[in-house]
Formats: C-alpha cells, structure tokens, sequence
C-alpha cells in the first residue's frame, strides 16, 4: 500500500478540514470551557459530524456507514486535532465502531452500529484503572452469575466517560490482575454506572467509572470470555492511531499560529522570523512534523490492511507523535513569549490537548518500550 | 569562641525564644507574608514575627542599620540564614522592593530616597511592585513607551505595563518610563517610583494558561507624578543602568529559585510514586533513562550554582554568566515538570477537584513554561552569552 | 498477462541467464565497478556484466535508447531494480555520470552534448568527477573563484576545486568556472566540462581524520579548454541553475543512502553483539533507551523517505522538501555512529589491525561526521527550509 | 569544602598548563601518531613532567611527592587535555598512587611511591576484560601455589599497558566470573607479561595483556585477598575523576579553536560567527562546559575529602563530561565544516580521545545506570 491518499480520502479530508474550520474553530473549545459543559463536546456539533457522514466513517455501510477505512478516519482526527474540535470521535467513531465490527454478534452489530452511524449513539472504552496505561492490569471483577455476569470495580481516565450512552468494558473473569489471560469485555449501558466527572485540563469529557455490581446478561459479551486482551488492543491501536492523526493536527495547527507570529511579530526593529535562530529551530520543527505526518500514515494504512499486525506501527506513531507535538507546542509557547502564556490567547489550548492526548492508551515511554519488545530487544 | 561562633550561638538563642511556633515547619506560597499597607495577617503571630524580626534588622541582615537593616556581615547573614532553616523558620515577609528596589536604591538612590523608602521596606510596610515590560516590548525591553512628560512640578505620566506582579496589591511601583523620545532608544529611559494611589493608575488581572496568575496589566491615564526629588532613582535619562543591574540580580534570584527547585531527583519522585520493580529500578525503563538525564542534568546545574556561590563569596563577581544560570536553570525546570506530569499520568491531568490538590502539579507545569520566558527569554540570554562573554561579533 | 507482468517475467529470465554467479551476493563497495579509461576490472565477470547490462541499455534504464538507455518506463524500472535485487546482482557499474551529470546533460544539454556523453557514461567508458566546493566557498557555493577566461578559441581555467571525489582516477571533471565577476555573484557562473588529461590539470588526495578518504584537491594551472561548442552546459553565465538543479539531485541521493543506512535497528545490533537479561532486553538500560529513540527516529525517517517516494511516483514533484531529508537523514545518521561505537566499546576503538576489519565501524563513525556538512551543510538544509518552504523573511 | 581554587592550586595550574603549550601541543600528539611510537607518548615529556614534580602530585611527600591532592592532579589532567599532551600520568600519577598510598604495604609503598614521584616506573591497571567495563567481571585465575600466586587469563583496552614497567591486575582468587566476592589486587612486574598493543584511534598507549602462569609471591598481593572490588573501586574513581577532567579541557580545547574559527571564517560577507543560530548552540556549549567544570572539581574535592563516599560525584563527572565532551568535539567539526574532517587540521585529534577517553572505565551511560542505583531508583 503506497502512502499516498486518493482521491476519495482527499475529498473527505477537504470536508472535514471545511467543517473543523467552519464549525467548530477553537473559539469553539474555550466556549466549551467556560461554559464548564460536563459532556465535554457540544451534541449539536456531534449530530452535524453525523450529519455530514463522519461519525460512520468506520461502519460498514450495511449498518448505515460509509465503510471508509482507518486511513479516512484518521484524517478526520487529524483535521479535528487542527482546530482542537471536541467531539467524541475518536472513542465512538474509531474504537467502538471497530470492536463492535470486529468483535460483535450479528445482533449487537445491528442494534449498535446504525446508532453509531447516526450519532446517536456516544460510546466510551473502559480499560485503565491506573495513573499510567497497563491493559493488562484489570482488576474489575466479572463474577458469573446466572446466565449472565455481576460487574464491580472502578475505571480511571475513560474518555468521552461522562457523556457515554454504551461502554466498553474490559474486567476480570479469570486470573489475578495482571495476567494478560482472563480478561473478558463487556457491553455495558452507561446508566447502570456511576459517573464521577474527571475536569481534565484539556477541557474535554473524561469520568471515573463506577460498577457497584452491575448484573448483565450472557450476550453482552463482547468476543470471547477470557480472550479479550488481544481484542482490547486492537480496539487501543484504533484509538491510538487516532489520538496520534489528532495530535499530528495539533501539532500543524500550533506551527501554523507560530509561524504567523514569527512572520508579524516585531522586535528589535524587525520580524523576530528573521532571527536565524528561530528559523533553524522552525525548520526542525517543520522536518518532525513531515515525518511525524508519515508514520501517521502508515499506522492507519496498516490498520485497513492487517489489524493484528498494526501493533508496531502504532506505538511508532503514537510515541513519536507524542514527541513532536510536545515540542511543537513547546516551541510555540517559547517562540510566542508571553503572550503564549495568557489563557487570553489560544496557544496554550494547544499545549494542554497534546499532553492529554499523549498520555492517553499510553505515552511516549510505554510505546518506545513496547517497540522496543517488539523489535526484539 | 569566635564572634561568628558566639554569634551563631546567640542567634539560635534568640530565634528559639522569638520565632513563634507557627512560624516553623513546611514553608509554602500560602504562608507568605507580603505586608503593605492592604495586607491582612493571617493570624497575630505573622505580625509578631515581621515585627521582631524588623526590629532587628534582620527582614534585610545586610542592609546598613540607618536605614533599617541588620548591619550583617556576609558570614553573619550566611549564619543567620542557616539558624533559620534549621529551626524551618519562615520568612518573616517577601517583598519585590528587598529583592529588587532595595539593591537598586543602595546602588543609584540618594540619602534621602535611602531614608524615605528603605525603612517602610524593611519593615513590610509598603508593598512594591515591578513595572518594567509593555505590550509592545517582549524582548526588546528598551523600547518602551510609557511617556513621562515633564511638565515643571510634576511629571505626566501615560501608557502600560504588563507582567506587574500582584500590582493590584501593591501601594507603589517602580518602572521605567520614556522621558526622552529623541536619542537612542537605551537613553531617555528614567526610572521612577510611583504610588499606585495617584489618581489615574488602574490595573487589571492577567489569567494565564495555569489558570492561575500573579500578573497584571498596570494603566497610566494621565497620572500626575509629584516632584519631590525623590521620584526618580538613579539620573533622568539613564533609566536603562539601574534596569539592567536590577535584571541581572533578577536573573540570579530566578536561577536560584530554580536551582532550588531541583532539589529533589525526579527519578526518585518517580520511584517513590509509581512503585519499582524487584531490582528496586523505576518499572518503566524508557522514563527512568529520561530521569536519570534530568536529574544528572539537574546535580549537574546545582553544583554550578555551588560553585558559583563559592567563587562570588571568595569575591569573583558574577556578571554575564548570570545568564547561562538563568537559561540552563529554567529550561532544566521546563525538563523536570513535564517528567513529573509523565510520572503523575492520568491522576495529574485533572484540576479544579481536590482529588489531587487542584491540579497543582499540572498548573505548576504550566508555569514553568514562563521560566525562559520571564526576566530575559532563553533566546535573550543565549544572545547575551555570545556577546558578552564569547564575543562573537553582532 | 499484462505488459509488465510479461516484462518482468523476460527480465528475470534475461537476469538469471545473463548475470554471472560471481555477480551477486552481499554488495559491498570494494565490489564496485567505477569503469572509465583507467579502470582495471577485479575479473572477466566483471567486464561481462557491464557490457551486457550496457548492451540493452540497462545500466541506465530509464534514459532514452538514442543515448545508451533503456528506454524503460517509471514501472518497467521499478521491476529491473526489483529483480535485480531478488538475485542480489551488483550495480553493473557505478559513475558520478549517472547520477550527477546525466540528468543535468538531459534536462540542460544539447542533442550533441548528449550524443557525445551520455553513451560512454552509459558504457561506463568515461569516468566523471564533480568540481563545485573551493576552499574558499565551503557553503557559500556561489562565492567560486575558479576563473575561464575568453581567448577566442579557447577558456583558460586557473583556480583550485576541493572535495572532489575520485578525482585522481577520473577521466573527465564537470565543474563550475567563473566566467564574468561583474554582476551579482549567482550570475557569470558556467557549468564546465573539462577533460583531466588536459595540460596544468593536476589532483592531490586529501586525508580525513577517518584515515581513508576518495576527495581530492583538484588544480587548473592555465589549463586551455578548446571551445568545441559542447565544452558548456546550459547558457554561458548561467551555470548556477544546472548546478542547483543537479544539488537537489545530490541532496535526494544523499539522504537515499542514508535511509538505506538505517534499515537495521541499532538496537538489534546492540542485543545481538551485546546481549540481553533474561527479559530479552539489552543489559544496559540507558543504551536501550538511546538506542529505542534512535530506532524510533531512523523507522520514522524511513517512513518519510517511503512517503515521498510513493508521492512522486504519483506524481508530486519534490522540491526544497529533499533539505528536509538530507538534514535530518544526515544527522540521524551520525547519531547512528556515535551509539554504534557505543556498543562496540573497547573493541571498536583500534584500528590498523586484523582484529577488527581494520577499525572498519571507528572509520565509518569519523567518516559520518561528514554527512552533515558535504552536498550542503545542515545549516544550508535549515535556511533552504526556512526561507522556501516556511517562508521566513530573510 | 568550597568549589574554588586556592591560589596553591592555581599556581600548579597556571605550570601545567605553561608546561603543555610549550611543551606539548597538539603538534606533539600528531608526531606521536605519524612515528608510530608503540608506548602511545614521549618518554623524554614524562621526564620533564617528572621535573617540574607534576608526576609525583598524589603521592606523599615522605615518598618524595609533592602529596597535592586530587584536585591538584584533576587539574593537571585538564591542562594536558586542553592540547591532548600524551602520558601515562592518570594511570601511574592519579590510580596507581592511589592504589600504592591506599592499599600498599610499608615496603611496597618505598618501593614503588618514589618511582612514580621520579618518573622511573610507569604502571597501569589491567582490570577490564571485555568491551565494556564492568569492574566485577573478573575472569582471569589466581591460584594459590607455593607460599603465592598463579596468575592466568587476558585483559584488554588497559592504558598504558604496553610501556607499564608494573602492572595492577584484578584477578580472582574465589567465586565465579561476575560475583563480586573474590576478586584480589596484584603488583606484577610488567616483563612476566605477554603485551599485544592496541593501536586506538587517539594515537595513545593501550595494550592487551596476557598472563601465561605467571608467578607472583604473596606480598605482591595489594590490600587484602577476595576483598579486592572495593579497592578496585577507589582506583578506577580516581582514574574516572582524572579522564573527566582531561575531557573537560579537550572540551575547552576544542571549543576555543571554533570561537576562533567562527570569528575569524567569512562566508556570505560576513563572519559566521555573526549568524545567530550558531551563536546560540556556541552559547548553549558554553554553558554545558561551565556545568563539567563545576561537577569535575567537585568529583575532585570528594576525592580528596572522602574517597569511600565519592561514587556518586564521580559517576556525575565521568557520565555529565562524557556527554559534554562529545557535542563540543562534535560542534568543532560541524562548525569548521570540511576543513574539521581533514587530518591536516587538528580538531579530528580531539574528537578521537574524547571517544577514547569517554569509554574508558565505564562510558555515560554505564555512570548514569550507576548514578540511578546510587540515586536509588
């Protein structure tokens, strides 16, 4: 598969660059926060992105989407990432859509993917339970009983958790915590849980999840009972590709606002563009983003091509990303001295998604270790 | 006994007997005292405490004794200090005008501005703050344009500072104004005290990305300055002297500040709150080996400032070098707070709850980001390095 | 069967039957077929290669077959070179020709010009070697001094070329002259052929610190080249386009090799000479964790170097993007080295001995150190970007 | 202790550094290397270093030293760094003096102290066996025979071992290859020993050595038997603390020659010195090697005040300079351009002994691993 985009994908990447611009501009996001909205995106927004056929983009089109693959998908984050437009995409449209196609019955492909489609639907994976992401570490118990299973534990960090309709649960029927058998996954109806709303600092919707013995029947078993780590990491690479095309959007849109300033902000008598220092330092910036714009790429076309084997690419283009959109929102704070640090001024916005979206289903240190295990070393 | 040995001795007598219990243990931004004239006391014993300590002298040990001090040689004050920490005394109060008005007015002031403002000073009587940054200056510090016309009795003051910290708690500012449009841009610049009580001065918060700020925005609307003789330190038009002896003692204290801040090893923050693993080694390999350079970096800089301190006590002056104290010391501390956001993960992104503090850890993370910005930006300092001291040609 | 399914199954039956047993294998550069006048082939094999790759044109494939190429098309080429990397066949031969002056002859040449050279460079009967860099002009390219008077009849050349590559065993040099020093220093540059058995052509090798090196010092003592009206590429004063042209060419190739380069992980290598604990993983931690951050960057520019690769097959032509390749593939390559030799230790520190292939890892280490600063320094690469792609003022 | 220079200290200094601009600039070395000479430096320099009381500065004046201190010898080892003066003065002046006036008997301290004071008697310390250092792995047999030893087995990369006239080898007298139990210190008479000279890219004197059998009797033991390591330990610190602060002066060398360089080399009309961005990374080194110079002379100063307890500032020393040492010699080549590659022009010379230097007895990243335990994390 060459790593270029067709021209199908460049339409749709157009669209969703028109309606992050349009729609949802990061005026959109400060809105959000200081209206303190619980959810952590706007739902007329969301029905639009519906509307336009973006929430589908990963539902096969006999459940109502456009079946447009993960490289579509994660130019929608990517143009989302540009504009910081809350939405959840990632969690509903990328993860829960690929489980569910991947992992679902008949029957809970039918009841749950049109939803989807239709943005009717807000879906949430709740896996981590510690500070730092471990998918095998689940503690959550899953205790027969009846024909079905009694859920109870708690969840940390689940995102689009608070606004959630479904989640996706991963919990414990076999094995002590951190066996990487035993683990078994689960469709849960958000209402059977607590929520305790987590205010993060990137102003989106994230929630403690609560289960105080919540009964659910056989058939909300999500694959296979005690296989489902394999299943859960496929569902992670998903969001983790995702999260990487966004941060990749960040990562233009802060270059892009510092580039302006370094071409219109005076100093010293001259534009501060025209200090070779900063332009050396631009120029890194701009070769990491090339690259960081290419493993992306690669990540999401090896998604559609082979899921199971997608693993390496992903964590190279979760933690690489992570890196250069660090640095690139770094560089522009620095680059746009103090006023980069008044809350008047958006840059900073920048700089808390990344640092969200980075440590999210595992930051730089987790994936540079898990790629150094998987190339054998 | 030595007279140090007796004054050691002595010291740690009278702190024992004077320095309220309440006044000891873990010192943090909330227990300051700033005084000023609006200053509340927490309680009685923070008042106590300022006073008998400014009755000694000792708010400013080395400053001379007329004019409020402790009269204290350098080993004396060093003495004192040590006494201090080792019973945890706090501060007996923080002042922009000890750290930074005071040493200018002993350098460039006159008898009587000694006289008049040293004293209040001493004692936290009157709180000062910095005007020195505008809108339009950033980096370029001697373009700024805040006019003081003369207009025989008085000075005519407009124009804006930005960066004044806690100037809507301050009872006067010491700033840089433009007296002379026609020279150079580094003449013409005076510097003057203002009390913030004229008529015409305004300030207005600044809220910044930690969401939280000390910073203002400070307006001049046509304010009248009173000349007394006493409202301009230093001479008319040479301003940009005293501003810049005050930025590299800023730019000491700032290094200081940082260097102390890394203090404590991040790998061992690290290992203290996400466990080890049975070879007692942080769990996760990749952030131990980024501890581990951040805090070799860190040991590193601290014995720089060791050094540093040792070779200006055996009388070596420090000049341009300050400035690579500055940027290593702010740009390591932007190092070690986005270390300490990776140890913390999920449980430090949240804020505005009191499961962990409110968020303290992320908003100091984000503060530090203003490090290399504030008192000379990192590209500033790095500037100054190459001119001053490697005399690259500019 | 489609065309090129027809092709590729003839070309692999044409490669099997007619590329000799000693032909293939591990490449390496002492293998290498530099050809030209002086060359001595290491063995009949080598001669019978070339001339049957030449004979259809296949040492240069996608050239016209008017000019000794193959005539083939984008895809046909894609599939020699894949077969040809199946059996593991050697280049038939490799000459700066190909690379550098080739395309320059066929996008700025005459019909003359390109019946005159290309078809020995095809052959691999003419040697060329590469006079751009001065001593004096480093990265200032454009600051060349070499002088080509106008007699009439003839240029005569005076001047001094350096880091010419191979140039002691090349036949012919294109290099840059100046041909009028009136306008601005881009213009009255010529691009120049000149034949090196011409009087008052002189070379002198040049050692690196590496020990080895293929540069030489190349001299032109009023060196009389005859006007045959193909001695000029391009315009008269004009040569400073064809040389661009022919430094992004480098650039690309440049950061090609080392792509190439960087196909293995040095993390691999470090668990296969080093070994590992009995998690599987390299014994020292903090070497691992460089060594994941290099394979992460080297994988990551591979990724890139794909990318671009497949976008200008489709047709997106790359410009000033190749100074972001060469930058970054150069530096990262001297990263690659310094952890190399770190994994090496002791035993990759000698050299001039049997023990080790003769330093071989130490002198390519040294020899790095090059990458960033021959076909356009990194700081070159950086202004390139700045200037046309991020378009920064200058 | 304070970390500034008494004008004792400062006098020693300002002769050492006299001694190795006349005496042995970086000319010196080039000769060195272009003659060949197999004992890696000049004998008639280490006797006039000798002279001037420079090769007996750690040992104590009743053996005829001058007994200055580490700090005096760190010092030392800094001014033959800056013009790269070849001699065996680390391993004979700073860890073999150590080892003797620490560890030795009365007779061995009368024997051999003077010598090295005299420069009669070059030593080296044979105690790596593979490429990389790791003190306990000590392989090579010392069996009980007679009323001594037998010693057997190789050493490699030891310094100066190919003109030592003595040799202080680790061997082990118990327990198995790694453990650090067992593991004893010998005085051997260099002439028992089979030399194979190493020729390292900075031109100096290594050797491997091999023991064939070789016979020693039981007061060539140094210090006492199986307890060896900790000993071992003290010597290597001393020789850490010596080769970072011979790299701090190759850094202040090398960094010197590209001030000048950039200040004096025109391209596009001006000094390149002018151009921002490499005012900025020259600042930016300059601030790094005011950072070795502080860690150095406190590594120096623990020397002297408590050797036992120096590890750590050692380790800091050895690891901080390493990593300086090698962006100062890689930013002189880069700066100069083509012409730092040439071996005609000097800067290669530095490049290649700090890579020597930075290896040797244990590289950055083996003392950050150690300062990590030592840290306790």
């Amino acid at each position: 598969m060459p790593l270029v985009l067709n021209d199908e994908q460049q339409m749709l990447q157009e669209t969703a660059a028109g309606f992050a611009d349009e729609k949802s501009p990061i005026s959109e996001l400060r809105r959000l926060r200081d209206e303190d909205v619980a959810d952590g995106f706007h739902r007329d927004l969301w029905s639009q992105m519906a509307e336009l056929g973006l929430a589908g983009v990963l539902v096969p089109e006999e459940h109502g989407g456009a079946g447009f693959g993960h490289v579509g998908a994660g130019l929608i984050a990517q143009e989302m990432g540009r504009t910081l437009a809350a939405s959840p995409f990632i969690a509903t449209s990328m993860m829960a859509a690929t489980a569910l196609s991947r992992l679902g019955s008949d029957d809970q492909k039918a009841e749950h993917l049109p939803k989807i489609a239709a943005g009717e639907s807000v879906f949430a994976i709740a896996s981590d339970e510690a500070r730092k992401h471990t998918p095998n570490h689940v503690s959550m118990k899953a205790e027969r009983s009846g024909n079905g299973f009694k859920l109870s534990g708690e969840k940390a960090f689940v995102a689009e958790g608070y606004a959630a309709d479904q989640l996706i649960v991963a919990a414990r029927t076999a094995g002590a915590d951190d066996e990487k058998e035993g683990i078994t996954l689960f469709l849960v109806d958000a209402s059977k849980a607590e929520k305790d709303r987590m205010k993060t600092i990137d102003s989106r919707g994230f929630a403690r999840i609560k289960l105080d013995g919540v009964e659910v029947d056989g058939d909300a078993v999500l694959g296979q009972v005690d296989q489902g780590l394999a299943a859960l990491e496929t569902i992670l690479d998903a969001g983790r590709a995702g999260l990487a095309a966004e941060m990749v959007g960040s990562s233009e849109g802060a270059f892009a606002m510092t580039l302006d300033y370094l071409k219109q902000r005076k100093q010293f008598g001259t534009e501060i563009g025209r200090f070779q220092a900063l332009q050396h330092r631009a120029a890194h910036l701009y070769t990491e983003i090339e690259l960081s714009k290419a493993v992306m790429l690669q990540a999401l076309v090896e998604l559609d091509a082979n899921p199971e084997g997608a693993a390496a690419s992903v964590s190279l283009a979760k933690a690489k990303i992570a890196q250069v959109s660090r640095l690139a929102t770094n560089e522009a704070v620095q680059m746009h001295g103090g006023i980069g640090m008044t809350d008047e001024y958006d840059v900073g916005f920048f700089m808390k998604r990344v640092r969200v979206a980075g440590e999210l289903y595992g930051d730089q240190d987790y994936h540079m270790g898990k790629l150094a295990e998987l190339m054998g070393y | 006994m030595t007279d140090l040995e007796q004054f050691r001795s002595e010291t740690r007598a009278w702190l024992e007997e004077n320095c309220p219990p309440t006044m000891r243990g873990e010192y943090s931004a909330d227990k300051a005292c700033w005084g000023g004239k609006r200053w509340e006391f927490k309680n009685p014993e923070q008042k106590l405490w300022l006073d008998r300590m400014a009755d000694r002298g000792w708010t400013v040990p080395t400053w001379p004794k007329e004019y409020g001090g402790g009269g204290l040689s350098k080993d004396e004050a060093e003495i004192l200090s040590e006494e201090m920490k080792r019973i945890k005394a706090f501060p007996p109060h923080e002042n922009f005008g000890i750290s930074m008005l005071g040493p200018a007015l002993l350098k460039f002031g006159t008898h009587e501005q000694k006289e008049r403002f040293l004293k209040p000073i001493a004692r936290g009587e009157i709180r000062w703050c910095q005007g020195y940054s505008e809108p339009g200056s950033g980096s370029d510090l001697a373009s700024i344009k805040t006019k003081a016309e003369d207009k025989g009795d008085h000075w005519l003051v407009n124009g804006q500072k930005v960066w004044t910290s806690y100037a809507d708690q301050a009872d006067w500012i010491f700033c840089l104004t433009r007296t002379d449009n026609s020279g150079p841009k580094h003449q013409g610049i005076t510097f003057m005290l203002i009390n913030m009580e004229n008529e015409g001065v305004s300030t207005k918060p600044i809220k910044l990305i930690s969401g939280r700020s000390p910073f203002c925005e400070t307006f001049f609307d046509d304010v009248k300055v009173k000349k007394d003789d006493d409202e301009v330190v230093g001479k008319i038009g040479e301003g940009w002297r005293v501003a810049t002896y005050l930025l590299t003692h800023e730019r000491e204290m700032i290094s200081g500040m940082f260097g102390g801040a890394a203090t404590r090893f991040v790998g061992q923050i690290a290992a203290q709150e996400m466990g080890t693993d049975e070879k007692g080694r942080i769990e996760d390999p990749m952030l131990r080996a980024r501890a581990t350079q951040a805090d070799l970096d860190g040991w590193a800089f601290l014995t720089l400032m060791r050094a540093v301190k040792d070779r200006s006590e055996a009388g070596e002056s420090l000049g341009a070098e300050s400035s690579a104290l500055k940027y290593y010391g702010t740009e390591l501390n932007k190092r070690r707070y986005e270390l300490m956001m990776d140890i913390g993960g999920s449980d430090e992104l949240e804020w505005e709850t009191d499961r962990n503090d409110d968020g303290d850890r992320a908003r100091s993370w984000l503060r530090t980001r203003a490090n290399s910005i504030e008192g000379g930006t990192s590209e500033i300092q790095l500037n100054i390095i190459s001119k001053r001291i490697l005399e690259l040609p500019s």
